[in-house]
Parts: C-alpha cells; structure tokens; sequence
C-alpha cells in the first residue's frame, strides 16, 4: 500500500452468491479467451488480439463494485472488462469475427469493443489514449450532476506517457469523479517496470496530484472489489479522483505476435502459482460457499455461453461495402439520442 | 431582410461565444487562459465575470488532455467548445484528436458522436517565428470523420460558431490570428447562413481566386489591382476546408478556365494542392492554361519582417501569378 | 558489377541497421522494444545482444520525450536512429519533429543540424483499425526541414537507412508494414544508389503508375494485369516524397501522356493530391486525359477484412481507373 | 525545501569582486529589457516579447555555476539566460532587430537565441518543448564520456505538459546529468500556480521519478548560485539528474499584449520589495563589498554596453530576401563541424 493511501484495507459484507458469481465470471473471461485462441489460429479473428488471461481479478473485482450508471473507459486488452461489465459474448465475438451483429458492427475488432448501453466508452489502441477522455466524461457528469462516475483502465506503461500527467492533474484540479485503476502486470510489452519507470511505485505518483492512492493485489478479486467499492464510494461523495493500482501478470504473451523473449519462463510459473481462478476457487472450498460440484456447474454454464457466443457469431451478416464509408459522420438527426 | 451591424472579427467570436454559452446549457468554454487572462486574443473576454468558472474554464498547459478531455465531455452529453490557443499547439494534441474525436464513431459501430468544437487560431505575419506561424490546415482537412471551416470574414465569424455546435460531429474551426481586429459590417440574415458552401467574395469572368481564411483578404486586394489592369478576378472563398465544396470551385473553374489556388500553407502538400487536383479531376477540360497555386515558400517562417514578408502569399505575387497566365 | 542476395525486407532494415551500428560509434537505436522484445517487426531482433543496451535503448512509452531527446542527441554529436513503433504514435511526438526537429536549424541561423533518423512503422491492410493503420506521410512531406523516405523494395530497406545517416538533416523512414515479411533481391552495388530519385520499376508507353511505398506492389500487379490486356504502364516508385522528385514524375508522365497516382493515404489531401498538382503544373500540355488517384477511401480504417479491403487502394481499382481513360 | 531534497543549503566559497560580477549582470539583464520595451514601442523589436524582470536572479545564479562544457536548454523568456552565459548584447538586440548580425541572423528573433559557441541551444517557443531537448544532449553528453551536464529552464505552467512527466522520467531511468531548472514565477499568463497544479510544490515532483530536487528563493541570486553550484556537482558527480524550483516572480506581464488583468497590483508590489538588484545591492553594502560608487559605476557600464549593443543592432545589414530558404537543409560539408 502507498504511503498516500487513505483508506483501510477492510472486508466489506457480500450477499450470498456473489462471490460464485464473481468467479464465474473470471472463468467466462478466461475460457473466452482461451476460445480466441483457438479462433485466431483458425483465422476466424485478426489483427491484434490481447489476452487477459492471468488479469481476470482486476476486472471483474473492479467492475462488481460499480453502478449501471458509471462510465468505462478501457484500453486495447479489454475482452475482460467488456465481458465483466456484461456485454454479452457474442456481441464481443461477432465483433472479433467482423460481423454485422458485433457490437461495433465489425468495425471495431478486438482492441475497440464498445457498448453504449453498458456506459462502456471503448477499447482504445493508443496507449494512454483514454485517460483524457475519462476526464472529459467525468466533466460531462460533474456539469450535469450525475451521480456517475468513470473508470478509466490503462497498463504500467501507460502511466510513462505524457498523457497520465497531464490528466491526473486536471482530475485532481478540477475534483472530477475518476477512478484511475492502473493495471500494473510488470511489463509494457517487453519492457519490464523498472525499465520504463525510474519510480516503480506507481502508486506513489499520485502525490504529484495531490490525489489519493492505493496498491492492491490483482490476483485476489475480493480484495480487487473491496479497495474499487472504498475507492468508488470516495470518488462518488467527494467528487473527487483516486488512483488504485492492481498488481497483477499477463499469463500470456503480450499479443499473438510476440515471442515472449524478455521473461523467464519461471517467472511466468511462479506467477500462475497465484492464478486469480484456482486461489479462489480455493477460498471458497475453505469457506464452504462451493464445492466441487459447484465449479463443475460454473464450467458447463461457461462453455454453453462460449458455444452460443461462437455460434452467434459465425451466423451474423457482415456489413454491406456499400455502407463503408457509413458512421464516419453522424447523420444529424441521431444526434438527440445521446447523453440526453 | 438584411440588417447590418459593424464590429471587428474578435467581438463577432465573442458574441458567438456568448450566444452559445446563452442558449445551451450543455455548452460551456474551456482553453487555456480563456477566463482570468480573457483569451490570448480577447475573444473570450468578459466571459468568465457573465458565466462563471463551471462554464469558462481556464485549463493547464497540458493540450492533449484537455482537448482529449472535450472529447469526452462531448462523449457525455456537453457541448464543449474547446480553444487551443494556436494550432502550434494543437500538435500536442493531435493524437487525442485523430484517434479519438475522429474515430470514435466509426470505431463503434455509430453508437457514440462527438459533438465538440475546437476553435483554433492560425497562420503567420506577425513576426512570431518558426514555431508559432504555421498554416497546418491541410493536415486537418485530411482526416475523415473531422470537419474543418475557416471563416474569413466577420460575418462568418459571428456565425459558423453556432452552426458548428449544432453539428453533431466534431468541427475545428481556424481564426486567422491577423483577421481579429478585422472591422466589418455583420449580415445579420442567419437564414440562409450555410457555412459548408464556399461563397464568392468577388465575381469576375478571367480567373478565380480560390482562398479561404487569412488569405482572403490578399486576394480582393489583388482582385481590386487586377480590375485596374483589366482583368476580372472572381474570388472564392472555400470557407470550409472539410468537406471541401468541390462543386463551388468547379463551377467558377468553368466560368473563369483560370484558376489561382491561394493558401497560407507550405506549398508541397497544401490544401491548394488538393483543390489543384480536384480542378483535374472535375474541370480538366475547361482549363486554358494550368492552375496555378501562391503558397508560403517551404522555410520555417522567419523572424525578421522582410524575410517573413517574402515566406508568406502577397497581393504582388497572386497579381503576377494570374498576369503569367494570360 | 551488380551481386544479388537474397533476403527479406525485415532483414534487409536489420543489415542496414547492424552496419550503422557498427560502421559508426556515434550511431545507436532507440524506441520502444527494440531491445529485449527485438523490436515490433523484428527488424532489430538480436542486435541488443550484439551491441549492448548503451546503444540499443528501450524506451518507456514516451514518444514525444524519446523522439525529442533523439533530437537533442543528434544535436549533442550523435547520429541517433530513433524507432516510432508505427505512425499512429508518431502523432504523440508531432510537436518535436515540426517544432524542433524541422526548424531548429533555420531558427539558429544555420549554427546548429538536427542529423537524425527516425524509422517508422506505417499503413493498413492487417486488420488492426481505425487507430493503428494509418497513411500519414503527406503530414510529413508538408514540413520543410524534414525528409522523406519511402522504401518499397528490400534493395531500398538495405541501403536508403546508411544513406539517411549520411545526411545531416532530419530524416524519416516510413516502412509499409505489410513488407516486412517480403523477400527479395538485394541489388549490392551501392555505387550509384541515390535514394533522393524516383526510380522506373517497370518501364510502360501506355499510362504512367506513380506510387510509393506498400502500393509499389499493388501497381506492379495492376500494370501486370493490364499488360495482358495489351496496356503498358510504367511504374514509378517516387521513393522520396520530401524531396519529391518532380523531374522522373514529369518525366514519365511526358513519355505516356496518362497518369494514375496510387497512395495508401485518404484522399483528400494526400500526397497523391500533391503529385498531381505537380504533373498540373509541369506536364499540363503533355496530359491527353486528366490524371487520376487511387488512394484510401475516406473512412477510419474499419477492421472487417472485407471493409478493409474495399478502404485500401487494389490492384483491381488501380486496374478500373487506367481503363477508364482510355 | 522539497522532503525528496537530499542537499544542505549552505554557502559555498566565493572569490572577491564575483559578488559585484554577478551583480553586474542582472542589473544589464535589467536595463537591457527595459531598453527592449523602448524599442518596442519604437517598433525596432517586433513578434513576441517577454521580459525576465524581476526574474533576473535566477538566470545569473544558475549561470555562475556552470562550465563552458555544459548544455543550455531554455525558454522564449531567454533573454537573461542568454545575457547571463555571455552571448553578446549586440547580438542578441541584433536577432531582435531582425538582422544579418544578430545570434540567428535574424531568423529566430526574440524568442529562439541560439549560440553555438556558449552551447547555448535555444530559445523554445513551446511550453515544455525544450525538456525532450535536454534529456538528449545529456545522452550525447553521456555516450560521448564528456563532462559536461545540461541546464534546462522551464516555467511553472510546462510543469503541467507530458513532456515534463516524460523527460524527468526518462533522464531518470537513463541516469542522465541533467540540471531541470523550473522557474517558478507562480503564473503560467494568466493562470496562478494554483489553478493549474493540483500539487503546488512543484520539487515535491520529483519523487515520481526518484529523483532529488530542492526550491529556492529564486530573488536570491547567492542562494541560487550556491543551490545551482551544489545542484550541478551532484548531476555531474554522479550522472544524475536534478530537479531545481526557484520561486520568483515576473514584475512586469506575462508579453508586450498581456494587459495583466489576473494578478493585483499590490500583489506585484509586494514581489518588488523582493527586487534582485535592491535586495543584492542591500547585502553589499552590509558586507562593504561595494558602495553607491560601486554602483553608479556599473550603471554606466551597462549603460554603454547596451547602447553599444543597439548602435551594433541598428549599423547590421539585413538578410538578402535570395537567402529566404537558406538554413532550411544543411549543406551536406557544413556538418563535420557539429559535436566533433
Ligand atoms: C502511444 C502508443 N505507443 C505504443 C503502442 C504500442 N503498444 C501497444 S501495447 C504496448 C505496451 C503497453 O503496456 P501497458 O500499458 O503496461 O499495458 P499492457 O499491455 O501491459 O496491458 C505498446 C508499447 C501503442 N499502442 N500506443
Ligand atoms: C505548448 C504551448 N502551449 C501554449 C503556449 C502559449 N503560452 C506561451 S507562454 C505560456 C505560459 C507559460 O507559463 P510558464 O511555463 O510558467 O512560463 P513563464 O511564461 O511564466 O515564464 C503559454 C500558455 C505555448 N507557447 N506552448
Ligand atoms: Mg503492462
Ligand atoms: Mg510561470
């Protein structure tokens, strides 16, 4: 934990079921993407495709503690955050396969995954890019008196670029309600932490901002989803933005096209020691909340979810080439629909 | 009818400014110094005492985010009008403005607009040098999804403001930074004010002018010289740069079949470039002789006067570019 | 004599690179992951291990800091190579290549000489959307104190970085993507290789195909196809776009009378707009029909394969336009 | 002082009649802008013009410190700086004059002075621009085995800029001998300090990149100097970098089109009982140092130099308008002569 943490690290009551829930979805999230795999070899999806196998937790921790109203702001390795925010499987599949029934009606792909009724403002390639824009939103809410607040995901090495600067500040500037949850898996790409970032702490660069701050570990959902619900809460009544950092590892390669050269294979072992699944799934074999059976059941409901995804997908349309150069410009008189 | 109401190009930016900030909760201004300051140029001035901090927002020196941070205002239901001070600065921004405000639409499949406007002030000929001259507006003319209006007179300063936040998509405009002491009369008929469709500023049946911007201006002055050596210019103003309205340049092409493409840019790669080809592409046969295009010379603009005198289009050269043509 | 070896393009960038490194102490890379990943494209796969991580420097994500300290190191005695992994971050880096880059030897009056290089990752056609398949390289031919180059062949990924090196101004590599992978004949005999001239890849009488860059390929393929139509085009590889090689351009054009352009960028206001303007300017009495572009339609690159495809210029677009001027 | 500040303030030796050298200089900087601000009006100086009034401590305190060896980066606010590291007055007020024998033979004007025999590199325009700058000089600097370190000036608003956030990093993490100097005048135009940092200890910074840093009263030009001499040690020492904030302030606007509606005037008059010359001329008197003889003496030196200097600006010849794209290429032989 940050030396400018303000918060206490304290379990906070759960409903009964919720924490099966919450580990099915992480297996919804793993096995989808162990899906990919398998379709990306079989070329049915391309270009860049990021996993977030190993990662699981910081999604699904973090998106249990929000409300319908929040508004997501993602980055290019998303299939996790989309699915846990609950865009359904086959809209993101048929969207990977660059079909018409995707949720960007296959326009977007893997990296641009956008939801407009889950408040899920993208899927964005740019490293960095969508810092500025959770600070817009948050504008937008705290102008409007919304009770809304956004949560805005980017990576370790995101917070080298200019744009995590100039955007905490203006959050924290401006009070706007912004939870920064920065995803720390040690690498940006090939280049480990304490190669891009003379201060490895990342949560000790909240200070710059005068901004709240926390550490907490990636690979554990339910304290992923106690430290987002404190986070949030302070972020919704104070108006006010915090910057979480979950410590977490990319079990996988950084993207299909990379060979994994920069880290030792017993790194990556020790770290799938910790695996956000089989830990858990342990907690609630201690706990008695499940029991075998019960992960079995979870595995079946996941597969048959997967399947009807994967068939959605293969059976959408795709788009007409007449309708290209469609969605460039907004015809005017859709405009009235949004954010009104 | 007609009214007609006189004020210089900067109070019409700020009566635009203050009727959008009047009408439209969800509008408000943020740039930097735009508030306490009163705007680099005293467009904004005033503002901040009338609408408050919430509404007139004074931002740090940190141009990608807070134009990334329009982006998403205008992603959640505001209408930002966002001011980068001068398009030197709004390299900072680029990356925000092509891959995001550009992009986000098509990228989601239609779901989200960006409704914001960037007001940007533009161009050279006040001796400020290498890096604060630069006539980028062909850069931003090429990206789809982007749209750009570069009024060049006072009358299209006062309105194209309020036409560019009823479009639903993001609109860069570009104030010419010599035009805002500019004075003129205000045609106050907002009927008929369409600020995607070049205008004809001049008629004349020997050659067109085609301009837009900061160089409108050099070009009635050669106009006006020509006229005197008996020949007839028409000058067109583009007025927007994208969507370019290729049908109003290829119309005064085919009356003209002379045509003078005049544009602050540097000239390889310039918007003159652009109209050149469409003229090829959709007049080719009305042409008498080649187009011909006055640009700024291919120098990072130079401090001392003569010499950013000679970088820079001149009524002289437009006047010797049309007379080489006959 | 001429000795032929055979390689990809990716090895061809990884040989120039490796006999920079070590023809040249004051030489070494920069970027992000040209180290231990071994670069985006494994074009400097290899070369850490071999000349160590003083020279071989990974980067943090920090475009416009590694690029502006690039700068600063070539102003500081280096002769640095600095990676952007593709041209969609170069964005985040436009204000030191304009700004500083481009003008920091005219605003010193000619003291100091920016000898960088700067490679660059460019264009579409993998299906990676709207954020990371642009075409910039009009926005970069536009800036004066900056040059261009376009390698489209192995042959020119082996040798134009040396001579890029040799230069003592700004230099930009863009590398199409999709060439990575190709492979070829590398032309060894460096003695008359000047990579500042566009180079006739296939001679033709009939229509001239003027190109660069990853749409080399494509017009080979389209002139092929319309040879068997009994059309001979001449394809030319423009391979500098700043300086354009106006003289081969001409040249061309005045042999075959007809000219289609062909350019991954969108549209309007791409360099395909400029080269025409040029043949405008140049040619206009040699043209028997006007010239015509194929570019990149006007739309943020979608990811669907089929969207993609129909965005990208062909070889069957290419193909439809030359048979419509006949 | 920062907490991150790992330096005692302590003065350090000086030889005799330096005191009244260092004085020497600012009170030219002095006269020398005011004299610009004649000539302005007169319309000789043209384009942007921002004066270092009041500011002028800073720039000669730092200069002291410093080898010929070493590296300046700095601001469209130069002025000082330049005067300060000895490029001649003649042919700065020459540049500003637009001519042939000014420091840029016209071409950059007030805001872009560049020396190459003082390694004097600028004049930026660009808030923040010069800090990427900077950081590569010092990788020359580094890779070269020199001994020399470079200074970087920037103000307190391009604290705000990424590429603040993305060169202290990177000089950082590459242990890099650079002197980051911000001069903190607590306005960035119009905007105070405070509304546009979230964090207004701007040396508090420096922890988000491990690295040391120190404030000083930047009206002090003894407590400049020693802080820069001890500052520079450390960066050349041990090829570190460091992160100086003077705090001072601009007596007069922000440029010649400011009308300076954002500060009070009583506010400007209480930085102005803190004016550098005073304050020094105060301390010199007390220490017997110097006398009012001292003084008028001095006066009259500047005096003539500037008037020298305009004399030399007013007799150079202007660029032929042929040269108009000279220096826009290097000829290919000129460059032998750069860093070799
Ligand atoms: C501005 C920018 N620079 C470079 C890239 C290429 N790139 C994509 S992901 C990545 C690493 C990002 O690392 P991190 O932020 O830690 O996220 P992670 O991939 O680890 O989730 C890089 C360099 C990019 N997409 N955007
Ligand atoms: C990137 C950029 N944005 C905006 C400007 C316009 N501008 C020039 S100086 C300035 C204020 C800079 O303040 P500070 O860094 O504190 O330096 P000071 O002028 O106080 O010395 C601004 C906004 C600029 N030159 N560059
Ligand atoms: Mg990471
Ligand atoms: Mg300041």
């Amino acid at each position: 934990m940050s030396e400018f943490s303000v918060l206490k690290t304290e379990q906070i009551g759960r409903a009964a079921g919720e924490n099966i829930e919450l580990l099915g979805q992480i297996l919804l999230i793993r096995r989808f993407e162990e899906k990919c795999v398998e379709l990306y070899s079989a070329g049915k999806i391309r270009g860049f495709l990021h996993l977030y196998i190993g990662e699981e937790a910081v999604g699904v921790g973090t998106m249990s503690a929000l409300k319908d109203e929040d508004r997501i702001v993602s980055t290019y390795r998303e299939h996790g955050h989309a699915l846990a925010r609950g865009i359904p499987a086959g809209s993101i599949m048929a969207e990977m396969f660059g079909k018409a029934n995707g949720c960007c009606r296959g326009r977007g792909g893997s990296m641009h995954l956008f939801d407009r009724t889950k408040n899920f403002f993208g899927g964005n390639a740019i490293v960095g890019g969508g810092l500025p824009l959770a600070v817009g939103l948050a504008i937008a809410d705290k102008m409007q008196n919304t009770n809304a607040i956004t949560v805005c995901f980017f990576g370790d090495g995101a917070v080298a670029e200019g744009e995590f600067h100039e955007s905490l500040n203006l959050a924290s500037l401006w009070e706007l309600p912004v939870l920064f949850i920065c995803e720390n898996n040690l690498y940006a790409m090939g280049t480990a932490l304490d190669r891009h970032q003379a201060q490895t702490d990342i949560a000790k660069k909240a200070g710059s901002y005068a901004m709240p701050s926390e550490t907490v570990n990636g690979m554990d959902v339910l304290g992923v989803r106690d430290a987002s619900m404190r986070a949030a809460e302070l972020v919704r009544s104070e108006s006010k933005p915090f910057l979480l950092v979950a410590e977490t590892y990319r079990f996988r390669a950084h993207s299909m096209y990379d060979p994994d050269l920069y880290r030792t294979k017993d790194e990556v072992e020790q770290w799938k020691l910790r695996c956000p699944i089989a830990n858990f799934q342990k907690y609630l074999l201690q706990t008695g909340e499940a029991d075998a059976a019960t992960f079995e059941a979870l595995e079946k409901k996941v597969e048959k979810e997967i399947s009807e995804a994967v068939d959605f997908a293969d059976a959408g349309e795709i788009e007409s080439v007449e309708d290209l150069c469609k969605d460039v410009y907004t015809p005017f008189q859709a405009l009235t629909s949004q954010g009104e | 009818m007609t009214e007609k109401t006189r004020t210089t190009y900067r109070d019409a930016v700020r009566s635009a400014l203050r009727e959008a900030l009047s009408g439209d909760d969800r509008v408000f201004l943020m740039g930097e110094d735009v508030g306490r300051y009163g705007g680099a140029y005293a467009c904004s001035h005033g503002l901040l005492a009338e609408f408050g901090e919430k509404r007139i927002r004074d931002t740090p020196l940190s141009e990608s985010a807070f134009v990334g941070a329009g982006i998403g205002a205008a992603l959640g239901g505001m209408r930002p009008i966002v001011e980068i001070m001068t398009v030197n600065f709004s390299l900072l921004a680029l990356d925000q403005i092509v891959n995001n405000a550009a992009t986000l639409r098509h990228m989601s499949g239609g779901q989200f607009s960006v409704p914001i406007v960037v007001r940007v002030a533009t161009g050279g000929g006040r001796q400020l040098g290498a890096q604060h001259s630069h006539s980028l507006e062909n850069w931003y003319a090429h990206i789809p999804g982007i749209k750009v209006l570069t009024p060049g007179t006072v009358t299209d300063a006062r309105w194209m403001l309020g036409e560019a936040l009823k479009d639903p998509d993001p609109v860069f405009i570009f104030e010419h930074a010599l035009l805002y002491p500019v004075e003129d009369d205000i045609e106050e008929d907002r009927t008929a004010f369409d600020p995607w469709k070049a205008k004809v500023r001049r008629s004349g049946r020997d050659v067109s002018l085609i301009t837009y911007g900061g160089s409108l201006h050099k070009c009635l002055n050669a106009a006006a010289e020509l006229s005197a050596d008996g020949i007839e210019a028409e000058v067109v103003d583009l007025r927007s740069l994208r969507p370019l309205d290729t049908g109003s340049i290829l119309g005064s092409v085919s009356r003209t079949h002379r045509a003078v493409v005049v544009d602050e840019g540097w000239r390889t790669g310039s918007i003159a470039a652009e109209v050149m080809a469409q003229i090829m592409e959709g007049a080719f046969d009305e042409l008498d002789v080649p187009v011909r295009r006055v640009c700024s010379e291919e120098v990072p603009m130079p401090y001392a006067k003569h010499l950013e005198d000679a970088a820079l289009p001149q009524p002289e050269k437009i006047v010797a570019a049309v007379k080489e043509m006959f």
